[in-house]
């Protein structure tokens, strides 16, 4: 228990010393201590199970992706640029450093009731870390961002008081605690779905997706990376639980038909604007949400499709939080987000450009990524559930969606114009250790319960 | 005398979809506050001393006066222009509340059967408001007014929680205000600064798929 | 013994009977039937002119033609019932290596880069490409009636028996095909007019316009092969199996079709260049015919 | 694993650090070592096979070689070297900006090549097939400037293909529940339909090869090269082993004979009508590929109608032409990047008359020519003899269906070689020989030095496997014992070999002969092309590609999905006027196109819906929100 404690003291405690930093090192400082001490306790907790904060696997789980992540995205921030002033920033970390605490808390909580105030939580801070700009466009994103997931989430908040509903005597949030027999089927399929939508908006799925592209496409590249790749888990795990329950309730085939129809959809609307949108980092945001439905339809198939969505969700938050780094790279060189006038990539760095390619390989699902396995395991899945239908559209859908985001970075890369730019070397190495991480994790493929 | 205080609290949803000031709307605010607190003392006699006080301050401080005091506070400096414009007219708007009632006292009765816990009256009214705040939400162009959406949403989503019957522990009726609060100063926040940015305080359309 | 004779002398009479029958048949005296020997012997002590764009082919292939007819002129069967070299599916090889000799003589003509030569080698090469299959397909059907053996012994087995109805028929239908192919290979008159002046028309002249002195000679000799082994084959065909005085009636077999082409030449005019196109496919629906029927026969259809 | 993989690997090193020359020597290297391990295995009983432990759904994956892929991994390790051989010398002269990533890349592909043939775990096999797929787009985006677009059209149908194998393997993983490929043997239709589908995409059946036309002519030769050489024989291999292990019934092999029925016509029509070289090599790979496939059906008839003689010849002549094929293929294409590189153009109309500047290169054209289009010289012909023999032989053997297919392959197979004889004499008439019609032409001059090692020892491949036969067979007859075939008619097809290198001897001593006395006694005097008296006839005037194939080609013109474009001279005084022909692919203009404009108007109908105001999107949440319910109580 105690360690659980240091994970939350320093937070509150950096935050409080940093309003006294003025120079930008210290802060970073400041971040990248935290990013140590996440990781740290995180690999403590792997090894001896329980130890931080009685934390199950799944939670474990997703709290060494988001200190991984963190870690990428600490040592990304001291290449930035030194352009902003000194407070903003300062407002800017204290925020990043609450919004990884809000994060953990909400991987470690088991009450429902606790999970949804963290997850209300850390869409308050991250709101604030998205408008650190002030650019017009990003403002509006944030508000977007806030307002859309509170509304959502409170609707995951009735779905939670309709649970206690159904159960009739001792009602208790603490899902491992509830008795299955005594539940009633009928409030417990209406609170299924009331929190499904809820936490669906949190994490993008089709129809409640539309703040998704937005706030990562205007949040800074480190923190759009943190965004979709650590944020979308933590918000994916209540969920899971909710499922895990659902199944020993007797529920478990609606449960599923529900998600594999939210993943159908929102790979569905994904390609349509992937296609379509003309702002390389909301190509990525689309490619997320994606990706989120993919890992939607493999829990939706149960048996060799849940190992095939742990497997994608450690494979899409790596890669997508690689790419999310490299296409910051690209913001620095070009200053500009539409792809339509970025010519010459590789003739102006080479590095970013066979980055950005690898990752893009690696996110679509080609072999060194464990996306491909996973993608085989859905494929499989789906074929064995007799759904012949959909297989063959999710193979046209995933090839139009290979198609387009080929078809832009090859127009990105294609002419040799403009002169040599050299960036800072660690942005390229946070990128390139997290590829190597996911070609690691592809190849070798660990084990999970 | 909970029932009464229940009805009223319906009454105040159906004057919220006629009033086009924003000024009456943030009366109805404060009104479903105290509401809200006459409630909680009547519901909950048996906590012991602390808890019970506890609670109801919070509901008090939070639902009455700072949240509201802090919204008309924006609406003057900002000179928000006072009118709420909203899409569809007075009249369809309250044809609609008839129809949520209906609805939601339906869903009410009709669950009834189903367990016993339930007090069908306070279930069907939390549930027409949480579903008329959505409305509100959609139905206006101005951001002040999807923020009052969303603070008449929450005044719902409260009663029920106290409709369900067993109180929810304090730490996490704590949290929950304590959030909400946080994310209306923050929402507030950004208003200010859109206000300052943008020309006009409707919502900005400018991030879409062109 | 007598194989390599005829290969080595017989050749060049061919071409010496026609134009004799020829000019008979205008009323002429004509030339005598020797006239390509010592046309042959003349060239051979001639000095060559080669044509300044011309590379290392034009010399090769010359000689890499003759070389090929000559082993193609192997397996098949003169004078005698059997030949020289024969082993099983041999005809494959014979259809293969005059390719490689037509081919060789293609790129002669391309060589010299003059437009004409091109003109006549794509002519050249674009009528033989449905010789091929009308080739195989005949010896497809000799092979479903006798079974897959060489050449000489699927020639021999297969003769026509003046008895039997069907055999009849089906011979008939063979040789036919058999001589169309012998016009075109040795641009007779239907398909090519061999004494025309304008290189527009021509084919087999116009491929070896620029070659003289030796290479011409070899070529003479090459095509003048290459019409006795068509002609052999047809009259192979024509000899029953048993017959005495193989070697009498095979020379009497070869001045007959070449009396026949004379007269062929001498009655019709040459055919519109598309026209000949089509004639060529001729072969090959005639072999695909012989084939349904023999093939109907052998199921009992009658 | 061997030494030989571990030098492979090693290989790359160098390949990072941009020496190109030790990567070739390195690869030489190690692919000596692993032919002689797959020659181990070829000819002796000792299957290697290596077992590693996966995690939980994975299973144990066995690592091992067959037959089949020890015949296929002899052809890989002699063809990969030489390519990077003739890639170290082609990258000197065409410097093109990335050559640390292209080394590399190329190093990936040739280990994913390698690694196929050992991978007998289903899922491995397809991570490493993937690999191949990946590195080989990466490698024919190598020039940027000309090959995006139909590296994005490559990379896409690859995916496509391996969609259906993921389907394919996915149904069977289902069935059986193990990775291994023991479960390939006596599968149900569908899965074998799709598997061999997902092959046909890569091997080049007609209907699903319409990137590789396009990715080839802009591939660099090396590259391209490998590719039609080597990597179209993976997709061959995966249909071999699917075809060794399951029997297909008489109306399936109906339908594969159809199908490479039209791919070879397709495949030899548009080679012959393509004026560009390297378009022109990549149709005849489909033709070539068209070939296999009428080798394999008739083998798979004899076997499905009870002839073994049949079966045994036809796949003898089938593996015989994917062998021979990897090298007069490879060796065209390098000598593509010969003339690229000395003329900088690769279409037929541009060049002429190369012959006298570039007489090495002519001369290695012509033994490919010879054995690309089956003339008795080269080793084309021994393999088409081999399934000439198989068909005589259903053709003899008189039950229907047999007889029905042996003539109807027998001329299709004819034609298609008349075909080829004459698209590539056409390519080398026209390119080689004649006069140089553009000043890119007439300036050539011969390539260094280096480059034409890979290229002669090509060349003695196939004049070696033409003239002695039996040395292919030889290397065949193990494949066939392993596929249990009957092996009697391949002794005495040996024995027709022998004779046949006989009569080739002496053709050949004839022509010394012949030529030796030209050589001796005739004078000869060089003067102008005989021109019927005409004082200034240009090199343009020589005929061009396309008149030369034109008699045929107005004949087969149904076939062919002809673009005319050009403009005419409209007023009366003589303007300039153009013309261009080019042949469509219509599989992908009929097929292809439709599908994907259909696609984009189908998502076209959905992208308003992001129209920027929040409380749509709020709508958006309710209307779901209620949906579902109403579907949950339902």
């Amino acid at each position: 228990m105690m360690l659980a404690i240091i994970l939350f003291a320093y937070p509150i405690l950096a935050a409080l010393s940093a309003l006294m930093l003025k120079s930008r090192r210290k802060l970073d400082f400041l971040v990248l201590l935290h990013a140590l001490l996440h990781l740290g306790l995180g690999l403590h907790g792997f090894i001896k199970r329980g130890s931080l904060g009685a934390m199950d696997d799944m939670g474990l789980f997703i709290f060494l992706i988001s200190s991984t992540l963190y870690m990428a995205v600490a040592f990304y921030r001291l290449g930035l640029g030194q352009d902003h002033n000194v407070k903003a920033y300062r407002v800017h970390t204290i925020f990043l450093m609450l919004f990884i605490a809000a994060m953990d808390a909400a991987c470690m909580a088991k009450d429902l009731g606790l999970i949804w105030i963290f997850v209300e939580a850390t869409t308050i801070t991250s709101a604030m870390l998205i408008s650190y700009e002030h650019t017009k466009s990003s403002l509006e994103a944030a508000w977007k961002y806030l307002f859309i997931c509170s509304v959502g989430i409170a609707l995951a908040f009735v779905g939670i008081l309709l649970l206690i509903l159904a159960q009739p005597e001792n009602a208790t949030l603490l899902i491992h605690k509830i008795s299955y027999p005594a539940i009633s089927p009928f409030w417990l399929k209406i609170s299924f779905v009331f929190i499904l939508v809820g936490f669906g908006t949190k994490i993008g799925l089709a129809p409640l997706h539309f703040w998704l592209p937005d706030a990562h496409s205007e949040a800074p590249a480190p923190i759009s990376a943190l965004l979709s790749g650590a944020l979308l888990n933590t918000a994916l795990l209540p969920l899971l639980r909710v499922e895990r329950l659902m199944q020993r309730a007797g529920l478990g085939n609606t449960s599923q038909q529900l998600y594999l129809m939210m993943g159908f959809i929102s790979v569905f609307i994904a390609t349509v604007f992937i296609l379509k949108t003309k702002n390389y980092k909301r190509l990525l945001a689309y490619s997320s949400i994606e990706n989120m439905g993919l890992i939607m339809l493999a829990f939706g198939l149960g048996g060799f499709g849940i190992y095939a969505g742990y497997l994608h969700i450690l494979g899409h938050s790596l890669v997508k939080a690689a790419l999310f780094l490299t296409a910051g790279n690209i913001l620095s060189i070009y200053h500009d987000k539409h792809h339509a006038n970025i010519k010459g990539l590789f003739y102006r760095n080479r590095a970013t450009a066979w980055l950005w390619l690898l990752a893009l390989m690696m996110i679509l699902g080609f072999p060194p990524s464990p996306l491909f396995t996973s993608k085989f395991f859905i494929i499989t899945g789906l074929i064995g559930k007799g759904y012949y239908l959909p297989v063959i559209a999710l193979i046209l859908l995933l090839a139009s969606i290979a198609w387009s985001m080929i078809r832009i970075s090859l127009s990105m890369c294609s002419s040799e114009e403009g002169e040599k730019i050299r960036l800072p070397l660690w942005t390229y190495l946070s990128p390139a250790l997290l590829l190597l991480i996911a070609t690691v994790v592809g190849i070798w493929m660990p084990v999970f319960e | 005398m909970i029932e009464i205080l229940v009805l009223v609290f319906g009454i105040t949803l159906l004057f919220a979809s006629i009033t086009n000031m924003l000024s009456s709307i943030i009366r109805i605010l404060v009104l479903q506050g105290l509401i809200l607190f006459g409630i909680t003392i009547l519901k909950s006699t048996h906590l012991n001393w602390l808890g019970f006080g506890f609670i109801a301050l919070e509901t008090l401080i939070f639902k009455a006066i700072v949240i509201p005091w802090f919204i008309s506070d924006t609406i003057k400096h900002n000179a928000i222009h006072r009118e709420v414009e909203a899409y569809v007219s007075n009249f369809f708007s309250l044809a609609l509340m008839s129809l949520i009632f209906l609805g939601s006292f339906a869903l009410a009765v009709f669950s009834g059967q189903q367990s016993g816990r339930l007090f069908p009256l306070e279930f069907g009214i939390a549930f027409a408001t949480i579903i008329k705040g959505l409305f509100i939400i959609i139905a206006n162009k101005k951001l002040i007014t999807h923020l009052m959406g969303y603070l008449i949403m929450e005044n719902g989503i409260f009663l029920l929680s106290l409709s369900v019957g067993t109180d929810l522990p304090h730490i996490i009726s704590l949290g929950i205000s304590l959030d909400i609060l946080l994310s209306v100063l923050i929402g507030v926040l950004f208003i200010k600064r859109i206000k300052s940015t943008f020309d006009d305080a409707d919502s900005p359309g400018q991030l879409r798929e062109e | 013994m007598i194989h390599i004779l005829i290969i080595l002398l017989l050749p060049l009479l061919v071409p010496g009977l026609i134009s004799r029958v020829k000019a008979i048949m205008v009323g002429r005296i004509g030339q005598s039937v020797f006239q390509p020997y010592f046309h042959f012997a003349k060239l051979l002590r001639k000095e060559e002119v080669i044509s300044s764009s011309a590379s290392l082919i034009t010399a090769v292939a010359p000689a890499l033609a003759l070389a090929a007819t000559f082993c193609a002129a192997l397996f098949v069967p003169m004078g005698n019932s059997a030949s020289l070299f024969s082993f099983k599916g041999d005809f494959i090889l014979m259809l293969y290596l005059l390719a490689l000799a037509k081919a060789f003589m293609v790129f002669a003509a391309l060589d010299s880069g003059s437009s004409f030569e091109g003109m006549g080698a794509s002519r050249e090469i674009s009528f033989t490409a449905f010789l091929e299959p009308a080739f195989l397909l005949i010896m497809a059907a000799l092979v479903f009636s006798t079974g897959f053996t060489s050449l000489s012994t699927l020639l021999s087995s297969y003769s026509i028996s003046g008895l039997e109805v069907w055999s009849l028929v089906l011979g008939t239908i063979t040789v036919f095909a058999l001589y169309l192919m012998l016009l075109v290979e040795s641009a007779r008159v239907p398909f090519d007019d061999p004494n025309t002046h304008l290189e527009l028309t021509m084919i087999h002249e116009v491929m070896v316009l620029d070659l003289s002195g030796f290479s011409l000679a070899l070529i003479h000799y090459t095509a003048a092969l290459k019409m006795l082994i068509y002609a052999s084959l047809i009259t192979q065909v024509l000899i029953p199996a048993n017959a005495s005085l193989h070697l009498l009636w095979y020379l009497i077999g070869i001045l007959g079709i070449a009396i026949l082409t004379g007269l062929v030449e001498s009655l019709m005019a040459r055919f519109r260049m598309n026209r000949n196109l089509e004639l060529v496919l001729v072969p090959v629906t005639l072999s695909v015919l012989a084939l349904a029927a023999l093939i109907a026969r052998s199921m009992g259809a009658w | 694993m061997s030494i030989g993989f571990l030098i492979l690997f090693l290989a790359l090193i160098p390949a990072l650090w941009k020496r190109s020359g030790l990567f070739a020597i390195l690869w030489l290297l190690g692919s000596g070592i692993i032919a002689f391990e797959y020659l181990e295995v070829l000819y002796s009983y000792s299957v290697q096979d290596f077992l590693i432990s996966f995690p939980l759904p994975l299973g144990i994956a066995n690592i091992g070689l067959n037959k089949l892929s020890a015949f296929f991994g002899t052809i890989f390790s002699i063809g990969l070297p030489l390519g990077f051989l003739y890639g170290h010398f082609y990258l000197k002269q065409h410097q093109a900006p990335g050559l640390r990533s292209h080394l590399f890349w190329l190093g990936i592909l040739g280990l994913s090549m390698h690694g196929i043939l050992w991978m007998r775990h289903i899922l491995l096999f397809l991570m490493v097939w993937e690999v191949m797929s990946v590195s080989s787009f990466f490698l024919v985006m190598h020039d940027r400037s000309v090959s995006l677009k139909a590296a994005l059209n490559y990379i896409i149908t690859m995916q496509i293909g391996a969609g259906f194998l993921m389907a394919g393997f996915g149904i069977l993983y289902l069935q059986t529940g193990s990775f291994d490929f023991s479960i390939l043997s006596a599968m149900h239709s569908l899965p074998l339909y799709l598997l061999l589908i997902g092959f046909g995409f890569k091997a080049g059946f007609v209907p699903l090869a319409s990137w590789l036309p396009q990715a080839h002519p802009v591939a660099p030769a090396h590259v391209s090269g490998i590719m039609s050489a080597l990597m179209v024989k993976c997709g061959l291999y995966g249909i071999l082993t699917l075809l060794a292990m399951n029997s297909l019934n008489l109306r399936e092999i109906a339908v594969f004979s159809l199908i490479s029925i039209v791919t070879a016509f397709w495949g030899v029509i548009h080679a012959m009508i393509s004026t560009n070289l390297k378009k022109a090599l990549a149709y005849s790979t489909i033709e070539n590929m068209g070939i296999i496939g009428i080798g394999l059906s008739v083998g798979l008839l004899g076997l499905d109608s009870g002839n073994p003689v049949m079966a045994t010849l036809c796949f003898a002549g089938a593996l015989l032409h994917s062998f021979f094929h990897s090298l007069f293929k490879a060796l065209l294409f390098y000598l593509s990047g010969n003339i690229l590189c000395a003329t900088h153009s690769l279409k037929a109309d541009d060049l002429g008359g190369l012959a006298k500047k570039m007489p090495r290169t002519a001369i290695y054209f012509l033994i490919g020519v010879i054995g690309i289009s089956a003339l008795p010289l080269g080793n084309g012909f021994i393999s088409e003899l081999a399934i000439y023999f198989g068909l005589f032989n259903a053709i003899s053997a008189n039950d229907l269906p047999a007889l029905v297919m042996g003539i109807v392959l027998l001329g299709m197979m004819a034609f298609v070689g008349a075909l080829a004889l004459i698209a590539f004499a056409k390519l080398f008439g026209i390119i080689f020989l004649g006069e140089a019609r553009s000043p890119k032409a007439d300036n050539a001059c011969e390539i260094h030095r280096g480059m034409r090692i890979p290229q002669f020892a090509l060349s003695i491949g196939i004049l070696a496997g033409g003239v002695f036969g039996g040395l292919g067979l030889r290397f065949v007859k193990p494949v066939l014992r392993w596929m249990g075939l009957y092996m009697l008619p391949v002794l005495d097809l040996q024995g027709i070999y022998q004779r046949l290198s006989v009569i080739i001897l002496l053709m050949l001593l004839i022509f010394l002969l012949l030529y030796l006395i030209r050589r001796i006694t005739v004078k000869t005097v060089k003067s102008a092309t005989w021109g019927c008296g005409y004082q200034k006839p240009a090199a343009r005037m020589q005929y061009s590609s396309l008149a030369f194939v034109h008699p045929l080609s107005y004949f087969l013109k149904p076939f062919i999905l002809l673009k005319k474009s050009g403009t005419s001279a409209k007023s009366m005084h003589p303007k300039e006027i153009s013309y261009h022909e080019e042949a469509l692919d219509p599989f992908f203009r009929y097929i292809v196109e439709p599908i994907s404009k259909a696609l984009a108007w189908f998502y076209s109908l959905f992208s308003h819906i992001h129209n920027g105001r929040t409380n749509a999107y709020i709508a958006w949440c309710l209307v779901f929100l209620i949906l579902l319910l109403i579907w949950v109580l339902l």
